[in-house]
This record gives structure tokens, sequence and C-alpha cells, in this order.
């Protein structure tokens, strides 16, 4: 992707990059950004907006935008990292079963059918049962999960790449799996998986404020953008919409994602309507 | 506002009390009446729920068995005394070690009439190798349990207990018939209550149907009872805004001023036994210090944790685990308060400048576990002691955690006398005593008030037991948590139990629809 | 009847290319009357189907038709709504398409389709009228079995009867007009014939004016009365059939004429005695067990020579390829690469091995990694196979692109998106040649290239040949190439040879029957080649 | 339809074959959970003794690999065992919440799938325009916001302020349809939304995927009309994809909706196996995942058939 492609995104697109860019910079920069540390106790529990606190105080008196903004940290290194590792497994895995084929593909193949076949949030719930809620379980635990969509997907790209006959001709060069997969098949996998990162990204970041819900995603006093959600949504129903902004803030970045998404498979399809 | 002065009963806080001067209130005055049918939106239900009495825990099963469809030989009473209920009365000796409880003439209802065996059988099930109650350790006191002829049974413990009746008024202990065999056979869910089970869909929904042959003429209102397992709390909470059931337990702190506002709904809230102790093991360093211990209870802002945790919906602890409705509870021991300062000196006492702990917590332990280790991280923090927040796996933290970690997060719902209290936590050797604490005169009191029949003799004793648990015990005690349970205008009620939720979990006998 | 059917005038056509527009067709005019036969010659990008179609008034999305008129039996095209334009096409302008196997849907029956524009989009007939008209439509393209064949799923029925079935589909309301689009191109030359002489009865018989698109002059020699070349989007000139196959008058016609009849000079035989460089003994091979593929192959590519191994498809030229190099191990026979037994698995062969067998392939935009540059993509085997790195390696890469004479400095960084089809065939050939092999294998090298470009391509592969004595294994289906490159002419038939010898004598009777047929479908600049072919065909 | 036949009998022995890993998995994933049955449901009052004796009841104290083989050999005629927890047969046990997570799914995808097909048809007819746009825009936000959160916000408007639907879904034993329709209309109504989107994108990219192929043009020259380029045209060619992703929303629908049980206190199966997961029911988790996991397996066997059913090419050999 290169600028000149940037330039000519539509709207919705633009709007998308702008959003993730104002995202990732909160993300980066929340210690300067932030008003108020993480857990600091700043005031009374649940003041009003305006003054001090612009968005009030949450349930214990810590400031409301600061929690947003280290939630959004949080949330958005949590999904991030849970995704690379998805992709880091689940594209390697699904690239090496396409280049070598027989058993391997076969063995690979059937273990990720069957771990596809348990219903997602189950088996997140069943694995942290097993291995307990911390953050570090919580990303291998939906990394692993996620890894199978990916293996999945990346298989497939990459079969169409496989009979591609560049890949033939490497292949009759005498070129070892490793270019295969990295430099022939790769580089042409690139957009639906990039595509494919950016959906699977919006999923992990909903698993995890699922499992949150659930009370086994990230646990308190770590801010979170899900979990957040679910501690006072309680209030929703007495007409208090602080809940509703980190729910928000999750679909901005979700919608956003999407619209790239959107934009990066519509120009991967070469379809100009 | 403050809870330390009120007194021993139940309690009724702010939402009935201001709703004391309505119409609502002037109608419930006019007495209960029969008939209704009505739903109660209850947490703490699970599918692997069963009427087995050996393995009741808080929720529905318990509601529906201990005060519908079942009777105790003892129960509660809104004053917190123990009443007799299928006892027609109980008699202790003269060192309150055998206990005799004649029993009332009544009938289950499969028709059959209560005797002795029944009564010996209910209790056998919680007694002896193979059983798997969680009562057990409550009649490892019991050496003997016989019968005198059809009505009258005879309980020999080993050593004294004036508070037996409170014992047997535990929910566990709820009589069903004998088998023929000596065993009860609970899955049939007889009893001698007011209601009978007509259907029970473990974790979903228990449907209770009156009695018209229940021996108690003033009780048992509604004719039928729907009890709905509603585990989330704001479901649970959206069930009675908008209806779907008359009565909810467990409102969460976090809405329950916004809960009572709303019109044709009221709260129903009594400072209760559930408090939250957080245990540091007194054999383990640095805890073994007592003037760490007390730092450490100094560093700790009470106010700003029942405010913020319980939103003010509870009473201050004192480091004891008697709650203000407690009969003997002391209520004149000054309260200790937040006060950085004096841990500050404390900690000088044992010899240290600064104290880095860590707390174990989870949200496993009570809701708002993690809130509270926040709390505190932060005002020891100004005391200049650093208290790193370990947050544990909810799943398991009661077998990998709780009794484990030198420093962690507990809940006990209390019990309804300071002996057993004391015995179950607080006793040296006692299986559950969290902070591993052990004072001479401590235990020799408890040996002594158990068996002592002179209630004032023993509120001495338990006094000065109150004083030795705030100064030198292991456990920090910052709060007592209300009961708060909340019901529409349909729904009336005479004076609440304090022992736990739903009126001591006699709701479905004790109150009425209007 | 004197008034034409369809005046076009000043025709303007533009694409874009992202946000802005670029002409492709720029200002052609053309008329054609009641019954006659237009031939609308030209290489690829030259705007010949943009024209055909805009002759129905319909431009594909991301083309819009900017200036001009079409005038259709008196109707302004441009002028109409599009529910008009609608009611026109199919019912009196048709459309038959380069490849019928794309162009059928999938998921319906033959007749269903044919029977559609009549019955369910005009209405202008019933069903079993439309059907029993599909059955004689049928008969009359020399379909078999006519009566049930339209029951059928396209996947079912071969490719040529395919591309006849949409000659008849395009008949279904008997049009005024229909559009030829390349229809034979796809097709094996011996398929090609029957469908050419189905055509142009069918037209014949009802009268039908047609527009006939094509790259081949010899197929639009049978077929058009009247023929017009295109370049770039422009007119270069229109004669009468006879008249431009005689007498071309434009310096770009000539030199379509010229390519037709390139043929390499023939080169001695190679010494008794040689060493092949590659030899095929006996050679059987099969994708699934007990299916063979190919039986007993045998041959020699002598050093510095080109062996064209020739067929229809299905015949096993591929599958021999395959063998050779590795892809396939084959399951009885050997093949020796200079005398030595080459290991028939490609993991058992050394480096050095494959270094000396390169491939070319067909189709240029999947043979070069779309995401590689060039410099990538020629100086991968450079450093693989001789280990040359940073400046050996880039003097080397800049020599072979002189070789292949494309300029190496604007063209070292590009990517394959931006080069043409023959452009990328050259890159092809640079990188098989930056192995230094012996033997080349080129697996239809130019079918997918127009003439003048394909002409290149061999001229460039014959020079390549003499400078390094490569030895060159040619795969085609078209004798015409193998005239323009072979020194030996292998021909191949449901997995067998079935003749082989020196060019010049398989060229020359007495043929082997498959031969022979090869031979006599290969259509000739010659306007009653067609019939002649055909009476021939009708005496065996 | 003998290759079909044989197709069938080989994915469902694979099925099988999956499902019985899938067990030997979940098996020895509890088993290495900390904790077991009995402690979990003695919880806080746990004492060695009482574990022990519960253990004992249960049959707990036999080793793990002998329980397996156990359990399985019950499976294999059909009997799953009882419940550690509460004793009940599993078989009955998971009938009734089997049965009320069918009438769930069944009642969410009877509007959601026509719902998103036609949807995704006008969209694909109407690309570009401000409707399909709307739609897009529409859906994509949908599929964006987590889902308890839409169940909240439902709740909110159509129980809490409006009063038109009840705010949980119980509807007791015994009720007739329209209460039952009534009752669940919330939680079917946000697994509607959460889904729809879902399937209507793919419907809308798989015909559009194949505006690009000749005999789409082949169809517009013959002069059909858009509608019938997309109906007649494209639709019956983009029916594998859209039965693809018809099929896995349907297992989701079926295996995926263990929120909605939580808020709306449905009791269904998934809320069944979270709780038995959290006690280390074993053979009820064993039982339930394998219910889900079947469910997905028939799914896309159904799917493919359907696929091949309506896709010429493999139905109709040459």
């Amino acid at each position: 992707m290169t600028l000149t492609d940037i330039k000519t995104a539509p709207p919705t697109a633009w709007f998308g990059i702008v959003v993730i860019a104002l995202y990732i910079l909160v993300a980066l920069f929340a210690p300067l950004i932030a008003p108020f540390g993480e857990t600091e106790i700043v005031g009374m529990e649940f003041e009003p907006w305006g003054g001090a606190y612009p968005l009030g105080t949450d349930n214990l008196g810590r400031d409301v935008v600061s929690r947003l903004i280290w939630g959004t940290r949080n949330s958005l290194g949590i999904a991030l990292a849970t995704t690379a590792l998805a992709f880091g497994a689940g594209a390697t895995l699904g690239l090496l079963a396409a280049v070598t084929g027989g058993w391997v593909d076969q063995i690979l193949s059937r273990l990720v059918d069957m771990l596809i076949a348990i219903p997602a949030l189950l088996f997140a719930l069943l694995l942290l049962s097993i291995y307990g809620t911390g953050i570090v379980n919580l990303v291998i635990v939906i990394a692993v999960i996620e890894a199978t969509r990916v293996f999945r997907l990346a298989r497939a790209v990459a079969m169409d790449v496989v009979v591609m006959d560049y890949v033939e001709a490497a292949r009759l060069r005498g070129e070892g799996r490793g270019w295969l997969m990295r430099r022939e098949i790769l580089p042409n996998a690139a957009a639906p998986l990039i595509a494919e990162f950016g959906l699977r990204f919006c999923f992990v970041f909903l698993a995890i404020s699922a499992l949150s819900f659930l009370g086994l995603g990230i646990q308190p006093p770590t801010a979170d953008l899900g979990s957040m959600v679910r501690d006072n949504a309680a209030l929703i129903t007495f007409g208090d919409i602080t809940p509703l902004l980190p729910a928000a803030a999750i679909a901005l970045l979700t919608v956003s994602i999407n619209f790239v998404v959107d934009w990066v498979l519509h120009r991967a399809s070469g379809l100009k309507d | 506002m403050t809870f330390t002065d009120i007194s021993r009963r139940g309690f009724l806080a702010t939402g009935t009390a201001a709703l004391a001067l309505g119409p609502t209130a002037l109608r419930a005055q006019a007495g209960p009446k029969r008939g209704g049918a009505i739903r109660i939106g209850h947490s703490g239900g699970a599918t692997s729920d069963t009427i087995d009495p050996a393995t009741y825990a808080a929720g529905p099963v318990v509601t529906a068995m201990l005060g519908g469809v079942c009777n105790n030989l003892v129960e509660i009473d809104a004053e917190g005394r123990a009443a007799p209920e299928l006892a027609e009365s109980f008699e202790p000796d003269a060192e309150a070690r055998v206990w005799t409880f004649k029993l009332r003439d009544v009938a289950f209802s499969n028709g059959a009439r209560l005797t002795a065996a029944d009564v010996i059988a209910s209790f056998n099930h919680h007694r002896g190798e193979d059983t798997k109650s969680g009562a057990k350790g409550l009649l490892d006191q019991v050496a003997d349990i016989r019968a005198d002829g059809e009505r009258v049974v005879v309980f020999e413990l080993t050593a004294g207990n004036a508070d037996f009746p409170f014992v047997a008024a535990d929910y566990h202990f709820v009589i069903m018939p004998d088998d023929g065999s000596g065993r009860i056979d609970w899955q049939a869910g007889i009893g001698t209550g007011g209601y009978t089970l007509e259907e029970h869909e473990p974790g979903v929904r228990i449907r209770l149907k009156r009695r018209d042959d229940y021996w108690k003429e003033d009780r048992a209102w509604f004719d039928e009872v729907t009890l709905l397992t509603i585990n989330d709390p704001t479901a649970r909470q959206n069930a009675l805004v908008t209806g779907e059931v008359d009565i909810i337990n467990g409102v969460p702190p976090k809405t329950v001023h916004l809960l009572g506002r709303r019109p044709g709904l009221s709260l129903v809230e009594v400072t209760g036994t559930a408090h939250y102790p957080f245990p540091m093991h007194c054999d383990t360093a640095p805890f073994d210090d007592v003037n760490v211990r007390l730092a450490l209870k100094h560093a700790i802002d009470r106010q700003e944790m029942l405010d913020k945790v319980l939103k003010g919906h509870g009473s201050l602890g004192n480091d004891h685990p008697i709650a203000p409705g407690n009969r003997f509870h002391a209520a004149d021991l000054e309260q200790r308060a937040y006060d950085p300062d004096r841990a500050k000196y404390h900690l000088k006492q044992a010899g240290l400048d600064s104290l880095d702990v860590s707390l174990s917590t989870s949200d496993a332990a009570f809701a708002g576990a993690v809130d509270a280790a926040v709390l505190f991280q932060e005002s020891a923090g100004r005391a200049g002691i650093r208290v790193n927040v370990d947050r544990k796996p909810a799943d398991g933290y009661w077998s990998n955690v709780w009794l484990k970690d030198s420093f962690a997060m507990s809940y006990w719902n209390g019990r309804p006398t300071e002996d057993w209290m004391f015995s179950l936590v607080y006793a040296d050797g006692a299986e559950w005593n969290e902070s591993r604490w052990s004072n001479p005169r401590f235990n020799e009191l408890l040996v002594a008030a158990r068996a002592e029949l002179d209630e004032g003799l023993r509120a001495e004793m338990y006094h000065e037991m109150q004083a030795l648990c705030r100064d030198d015990g292991g456990s920090i005690i910052p709060m007592f948590a209300n009961y708060i349970d909340g019901k529409n205008d349909r729904i009336a009620h005479g004076e609440v139990a304090s022992n736990r939720f739903l009126d001591g979990w006699k709701v479905v006998e004790r109150w009425w629809a209007v | 009847m004197t008034d034409p059917l369809l005046t076009i005038r000043d025709l303007r056509i533009e694409g874009r290319q992202g946000r802005s527009w670029t002409p492709i067709v720029k200002g052609v005019d053309l008329e054609l009357k009641r019954g006659e036969i237009l031939g609308l010659i030209g290489e690829s990008g030259a705007g010949k189907s943009t024209l055909g179609l805009a002759a129905m008034g319909y431009a594909r999305d991301g083309t819009r038709i900017s200036g001009g008129s079409i005038d259709f039996d008196g109707q302004d095209l441009m002028a109409l709504s599009e529910r008009r334009r609608r009611g026109l096409r199919g019912r009196r302008i048709a459309y038959v398409a380069q490849s019928a196997v794309a162009n059928f849907n999938p998921a319906h029956r033959l007749i269903r389709q044919f029977s559609e524009a009549p019955t369910e989009i005009h209405r202008i007939r019933d069903r079993d009228e439309a059907e029993a008209e599909g059955r004689a439509l049928y008969a009359r393209m020399r379909l078999p079995n006519p009566g049930e064949i339209g029951f059928r799923y396209p996947h079912q029925v071969s490719g040529g009867q395919l591309q006849r079935a949409m000659t008849a589909m395009a008949m279904s309301c008997r049009p005024d007009l229909i559009i030829f689009d390349e229809p034979t191109t796809a097709l094996d030359v011996t398929t090609q014939i029957e469908v050419l002489a189905a055509i142009r009865d069918a037209v014949r018989e009802f009268g039908t004016s047609a527009i006939y698109i094509t790259h081949d002059l010899a197929v639009v020699a049978q077929m058009a009365d009247r023929i017009k070349i295109l370049r770039h989007g422009m007119e270069v000139e229109e004669q009468p059939t006879r008249a431009m196959l005689a007498a071309p008058r434009e310096d770009y016609s000539k030199s379509l004429w010229a390519v037709r009849s390139h043929e390499a000079a023939a080169r001695p035989a190679p010494a008794e005695g040689e060493t092949p460089v590659l030899r095929l003994s006996k050679v059987s091979a099969e994708y699934v067990r007990g299916t063979r593929v190919l039986h007993d192959v045998s041959f020699d590519i002598p050093r510095g020579r080109t062996v064209a191994v020739v067929g229809e498809s299905g015949s096993g030229k591929s599958t021999t390829a395959r063998v050779l190099t590795g892809l396939l191990p084959l399951s009885t026979g050997r093949v020796e690469l200079d005398g030595a037994p080459l290991p028939d698995r490609l993991a058992g062969r050394s480096k050095d091995q494959l270094r000396q067998i390169q491939m070319i392939y067909q189709m240029a935009d999947t043979a070069l990694n779309p995401k590689q540059t060039i410099r990538e993509i020629i100086g991968r085997p450079l450093r693989f196979y001789l280990g040359l790195r940073g400046a050996a390696q880039e003097a080397r890469i800049r020599e072979l692109l002189d070789a292949i004479e494309l300029d190496p400095d604007s063209y070292i960084d590009r990517l394959p998106g931006a080069l043409s089809g023959g452009q990328k065939q050259r890159i092809g050939i640079a990188r098989a040649l930056a192995a230094e092999p012996r033997l080349i294998v080129c697996d239809e090298v130019t079918s997918a290239l127009d003439q003048l470009v394909a002409d290149g391509i061999l001229r460039l592969l014959r020079r390549l040949q003499e400078e390094r004595g490569l030895s060159y294994m040619f795969i085609t289906h078209d004798l015409a190439t193998v005239r323009a490159i072979a020194d030996h002419v292998v021909v191949m038939q449901n997995g067998e040879v079935v003749e082989q010898g020196p060019r010049d004598e398989m060229f020359a009777p007495p043929h082997h029957p498959y031969t022979e047929t090869l031979l006599a479908s290969v259509p000739q600049m010659d306007a009653d080649w067609l019939d002649t072919a055909l009476a021939r065909r009708g005496e065996n | 339809m003998h290759p079909l036949l044989r197709m069938t009998m080989q994915r469902l022995a694979l099925g099988l074959l999956t499902l019985f890993a899938i067990s030997l998995f979940i098996f020895l994933a509890i088993e290495l959970l900390p904790g077991d049955l009995t402690e979990e449901i003695l919880g806080q009052s746990a004492t060695p003794e009482t574990v022990a004796a519960f253990r004992r009841e249960l049959g707990l104290d036999q080793p793990a690999h002998l329980r397996y083989l156990d359990w399985l050999g019950g499976a294999l005629m059909g009997d799953f065992g009882t419940s550690l927890a509460n004793g009940r047969e599993i078989g009955e046990l998971l009938a009734a919440r089997f049965g009320n997570t069918l009438f769930l799914a069944a009642y969410a995808a009877a509007i959601s799938v026509p719902l998103a097909l036609s949807l995704g048809l006008l969209a694909a007819l109407y690309r570009g325009s401000w409707f399909d746009r709307f739609v897009n825009v529409a859906t994509l936000s949908s599929i964006s916001f987590p889902e308890y959160f839409v169940a909240y916000i439902l709740l909110l408007f159509l129980s809490v302020k409006w009063g038109l639907f009840p705010s949980i879904a119980d509807f007791g034993s015994g009720a007739d349809l329209g209460t039952m329709l009534y009752r669940t209309f919330l939680p079917a109504l946000t697994l509607v939304l959460v889904v729809t989107a879902h399937m209507m994108r793919m419907t809308r990219a798989a015909i559009i995927n194949l505006l690009a192929q000749p005999y789409i043009e082949m169809a517009r020259l013959k002069g059909a009309s858009p509608a019938r380029v997309i109906l007649r045209h494209a639709l019956p060619n983009a029916l594998s994809p859209i039965i693809n992703v018809v099929a896995l929303n349907l297992a989701y629908l079926i295996t995926g909706v263990v929120i909605v049980e939580v808020v709306f206190v449905f009791p269904g199966l998934g809320q069944l196996m979270v709780d038995s997961v959290a006690k280390r029911d074993i053979p009820v988790v064993q039982a339930a995942c394998l219910i889900f996991a079947g469910i997905y397996i028939l799914l896309n066997l159904a799917a493919d058939l359907l696929a091949i059913a309506t896709n010429p090419r493999l139905m109709h050999r040459k």
C-alpha cells in the first residue's frame, strides 16, 4: 500500500485511517495525555460531568477520561498482541500446510477442524478456567482460538497462490520451503491477510470484552474498555450514559477498522464499481 | 450516615423507612393476607444445584427449602433469637451439654407424621465418615443423638454450648422424613413446610405451591411462588424494574441509590453479619509482629471503603467479626479509624521504615473485593505502606488462594452467635482459622463463654474477646455489609430478620402479597 | 434494403484509469449493410471488443461512450433509454463471446439459457416454441444429439460444442445483427474448423448481418465480406476481403501478413552419435494410480536444436514437460541429461541438475511473481545458482535485460504489472537464461500473444539459441509456430508419440493420419480455404 | 446421488472421529483444571474429609483413564451418564436446555436469514447507491458493538423504558407458542442484529464477486434487467458461499449465545455448559461440548451437501 493508494481512498476509509491513527496515538502517549493515573482515586465516586473531571468519576472516584485513555491503551495493546500472535502462528502454519501439502496439511487441517468445532467462547472459557485469568493467559488462549481461523484463511489464500506458475518456477529452481512461503506466497497473500488482520482484531477486541463480561477477561483494576462497560452496565437502566462511552469507543474503533478493511479488500479484489 | 449505634435488631434502612409514611406502608400494616402468585429473582442458582441438604449453599434452593418446603427444629426470628419451630420447646441441662427437644405433632406433605426418627436421620445426614456435608464441622460437637420416645430428641454434646439451638437453626439442618433405614430420601423433596416443591429445574426455576394443611396458621401466605435464578445483577435489577419479578435479593450496591428512588419499588435493607476480613497469617513474617498488623489496621480508610464499595450500605467494622446485629456486640468498643500517623508509629515500633506487602484478591471473594483492594492500596500508600494488589483467578479462589496466601481477602456471611463465629474462624486450631491466630486468653474465654448460661457474664466475656480480636487478631475487618433486597409494592412484610438475605431466607414463609 | 443496418460515426470510448479517463476508441466510423459480414481485425488493446460491444449500445463497467453516434436500423442507440436498449439486446442484436465455457451460466441447462431471451426477457415466444426452435438450431449447428444436448449443463459439453450452442443461443430471437467476438480463439484447430463452418452456414442461412472480431487473419478471411483493421483504437484501413488479402495498403497491415509466412532456416541434423542434451526413453506416467497419461514416450533433444512437441489439448505435451522437470515422477522409463540418468523426483536432483533445465510458461502473467521487481526476479537465480551478489549480480541482470532487448535503466525496478504481455514473456526468458541452462522448456510461450509480438519472441529465442548453444523443447499446438522455430517435430496424441522427425519431413507428405488432420485444419490465407478443407474432409 | 452418499458417509465418519478427539481433549482439559467438582460444590466449606467422601460417592477417586473409558463406553451405547453435580440423567438434563436453545436459534434464524438475504440482494442490486451505503454502515456498526451491549440497549428501551417486552426470557414449562415467541423476542432480536449483518454482507459480497464473470455480461447482452441478472444469473452461482455463511451463523446461534442467555436469563445450553465448567461437572461439559461440536459438524456437512446439490458441476458429472 503506497501513499498514492491512500490518497485515492474513499471517505469512509479516510475516516477509518484517521480514527485508527488517533487511537494509536492515544494508546502510545497515554501516560502523557491522561490527566490522572490508571487506578488513581481523585475524587468522590460518581461525580458529575464537567469541571476537573470532564466526564465525571467512576464508582471508586477515578477520573473517567483517564480511565478511558488508559483503557484504550490496555485494550488496544492486548488485542494487538493477541492478534499478532494469532497471525504469527496461524499464517505460518497455514502457509506451511499449503506449501507442503500431504500429511502435514492433513494433520494440521484435521486438528484445526477439531478446534474450530468447539464453540470459541466456550473453548476460551474452558481454557481460561484451566490456566487462570491472567492477561498472558488471556492473550495466549484467544490467540490459539483465533489462530485456527487464520490458519484456514491463510491456507486457502495460499492454495490459490501455490498453483501459480511463479511458485512452480521457484520450486523447479530448487528453492526451500522458507523461501516459497516468505518470498513467493506471503507477498501475494498479503492483501486478504491484512484485511483479515483487521477483522480478527475486531473479533479479538469483542471476544476479550465478552470474556470480561463473563468475568474471565481483563481483571480490575486494570482499565479495559470491555470491563468498564460491564462494571457500570447496571447504570444504563437508570438513564446514565457513562457506560456507553467505552462501548462507543469500542464500536468507533471496530467500525473504523472495518471501513479500512472494506477498502483494502475492495482494492485487492480488483473490483471497480 | 453511620450505623454503629443501631440496635441489634434488624434495621430497616433508607428505602422502606422513607416510604413508611406512604400508602403502601399503610396497607402493609393492615396485616397479612393469603393469596397471590409471586416471582422471586434470586442469585446463586446453578445447574449443579440439588435439593440435597448436604450441598446447600446460598441460593434459591435454600430459600425454597429452608423457608418453604421444610422446617428446622429451631428458627431465628426477626429479633435474632432462636425460636422453637418444629421443636415445641428445647431445654439444656445445667452445663448446656445435653439438649432435649420436644417435637410438635405435625405432618409432612406426604401425610406422614413427624417423629424423632426423622429428626435423627436428618441430622445424621451431615455426620459420620461418609457425609459430604458442608455442615459436618458444626456437628462435630455432637457426641450422640437419640430418641426419647416418638416426639423427643436428645442431643448429647461433647462439651457445653449455650448456643446450640442456633446451630439447629442452620440452613443445612432442615428436617426431612426418615426413609425407614435411618437415612433421608432427599430426592423426594418432602418436608413439613408451608409449600410443596412442584418443579425444580436446577439453575433455572423452582416452583412452590402452598399446602393447605400447613401447621403454622399465620405463615405461608402466597398461593404460588416461583424462584427464578438470575445471577447477573443487572438482569436481576431489570427484572424487578420491569415487573418480571416481585422480589430480588442482592441489589448491586452500585445502583442501590437509583433503584430505591424508583416509584413502586422499595428496598429491604438490614445490617447483617456479612463481613469482609483481610486475614494476615499471624505465623508468617511480617505479620507475626502485632505492630505490623496494627499498622495495616490503621492504614485502611474504612469510611471511604464503606462509601465507595458498599455505597454506604453497611456499617464500619472494628477488626472483629461480631456484627452490630449480634446479641453481644461490643458497641462501646472504640471505633478504629484511618490514621496514617498511627500506622507509621506502629511500623516504627516494629522496627520498619516502610513496608511492602502483597494482598491476594479476586472478585470471587466478594463483589467489589478488587475495588476494595485498590482503595486500600491508595490509603496505605499515604501511610508509607506499599500494598501490591495481586489479582487471582476467580475460579478456584477458595481452594487455591484462601487459607494459603499469607495476606488475602475473604468473606464471611457471619453466624448468628458469637461463639459460632469465633469457633469457626478464630479459635486456635479451627479448620478455617484464616489468620492462623492463636491467643491463649481468647481461646480460654471461648470455651468458658460457650458453656456459660448467665447472659451478663457471657456479655462481658464476649466483649473482651472482641477487644482481643481488634487489638491482637490477624484480620482487618473494615466493614459489615447490609443485606439489600428489592421488592415492588405488591409485596409486604413484617419485621425483617437480620441473618442473611430475604428475611433470613424465610421470605417465602413470612412475606405476603397485598 | 439499401440503407445500412448499422452506422457508427466518429465513435469515441474512454476507459477509467484511477480518477481520469483515457481514450480506448478514438473516432471510428463503421457501416454494415443487411446480410453483410464485417471482419474486425487487430491486436489486443486495439479496441475491437469495445467497439463490438458499443454496436449494442453497451459499455463495460469502467468504460463509457464519450462521443459519436451509433445508429441501428434508424434508431440512435445513444439517445434511447437504457430500458429500450435492453429491449434491443438479445432480440435484434446478439453477441457471441470468445469463451463459451465462461459465458454460459454454469447453473442453468443449455436449453433454458437458449430460451431465456425469447421467452422470459423479450417474451416473443412461448417456451415450447422456443425449445423446439432450439433443437432445430442445435441440429443446424451440427451439434450431436440436438434433441437431448439442451438438457445438459455447460460443464457437460465440450468447448467446441458449447461455442456452437452459444451461436445458436445468439440466434434464438432471430436477430438482425450478431457480434462474434473471437468465437474460435480458444479452440483447438481441429475443433475450430467445425465451428467456423457451422457459424458461417447459420449466418448465411438466415441472412444475418455480423461483425466478426478476431486477431487471426486466416480465420476472418473465411468469414467476412469486408475487413477492417484497427490499431490503437483507430482504423488502419478497410477493404473487401479478397482485395485486402491480395494487396494490403498500409505498412501495419503488411507486417501482419508477413509474420504469417515466417519460417526459420533449416539447420543440419546433429551429428550421428552425439549425446543429446536430453533423452526420454519409454517414459510412462500417471496422475492417479492406474490411469496412464503418458505411454512409452521416447525422443531426444539434441544440443543447440529445437524440438517442437505438438498436439491438441489432452495429448500429453505438458505432462511430458512435467515429467522431465521432475514435477511428476515417472512410473516407468528413464530420463537422461547429457547421458546421465536424471533422478525422477525434484527433491532428488542436485542444484546443478536443476540449473540445467529451465522453463518458460504460457501465461506470462502468472509466471512472474507480481510482488517482485524485475531485479529480484532475474537476480534470484543468479544468486541461487551462481552465487552472484551486489555489483556482479547487478551487472549480469543488466546484461540479461540487454540480451532480451529491454532497456535496463527503465525496466530493472519495475513490477511485472507495469509490463506488456510480450515484455513479461521476455522477462521470463531472462530469468531462464540467468541460470545458464542447457535446456529450456517452452510451454506454449507464444500462444497468448499477438502475432507480431509472438514473432518477436520467436526471433529472440532463435537468436539466443544461436548465441548460447541452447536446446529448446517447444510445446505448442500452433503449426505456424512450429514452422517458425523447430528443427525437429514430435506429434503427440492421447499420451503417445504418433510421429516424429525433422521439421521439413513432417510438413511434407506422407503424413500419419492424425498429423494430416492437424495440418489440414490450420486456416490458410485464402478466402476459399474453408470450403476446400471441408470438401476434403467430406471425402475422407 | 451415489458419490454424494459416499461423501456424506465419509464426512460423517470423519465427524465422529473429530467428536471422539474432542471428547478426549475436553476430558484431559478438565482433568488439568485445578480443583474438582467436589471442591467447587462444597466451596469455602470444603474439608479434606468431606471432599474425600464426596469423591468416593461420585467415583472420582478412580484413575482418570478408567473414568474416561467408562464414560466412552457409556457414550457409545448412547448413555451419557449422570451429572456428577446433581445425579440427574444427562440426556434428560440436556434435552430441555437443548430444546430451548434450538427454539431460540430457530426463532432468530427465521427472522435473520430471510432478512439478511433480501438486504444482501438489494444492496448488491443497488450497489453504490445510498441504500447500499446505508445498509453497509448500519450492518458494520451492528457487528462492531459488543453483543452484551446491544442486549442491554434493547433491554433498556424495549423493556425498561417502553415496557413492550419482558426483560427476562424464561417462559416456564408448558407455555404456548405465542407466549414463548413474545417472551423470547428480545434475545432473538439481539441475535438477529448480531448475525444478520454478517450474512447480509457475505451475500452482497458473494453476488458482487460474480458480477465480473463473463456469463453475467452475457446475460446483460441478452437484454436481462439488473434484477434478473442478480436473481437468475448471479444468485444461483453465489449459493455456495451464502449457504456456508448461513450455516456458520446458524451454528453460532446454537453454540455461541452464552452472553444473551446471561443477560436475558434464558435457560439454554450455553449457560448450562458455563455452569458445568465452573463446577467441573465433566460428564455434562463433555456432553454439551459434543452436542455443540456435533451441531457444528452437521451444519457444515449440510451446507456442503446443499452447496453440492445446488451446483450442477458437482451434482451432474460429465
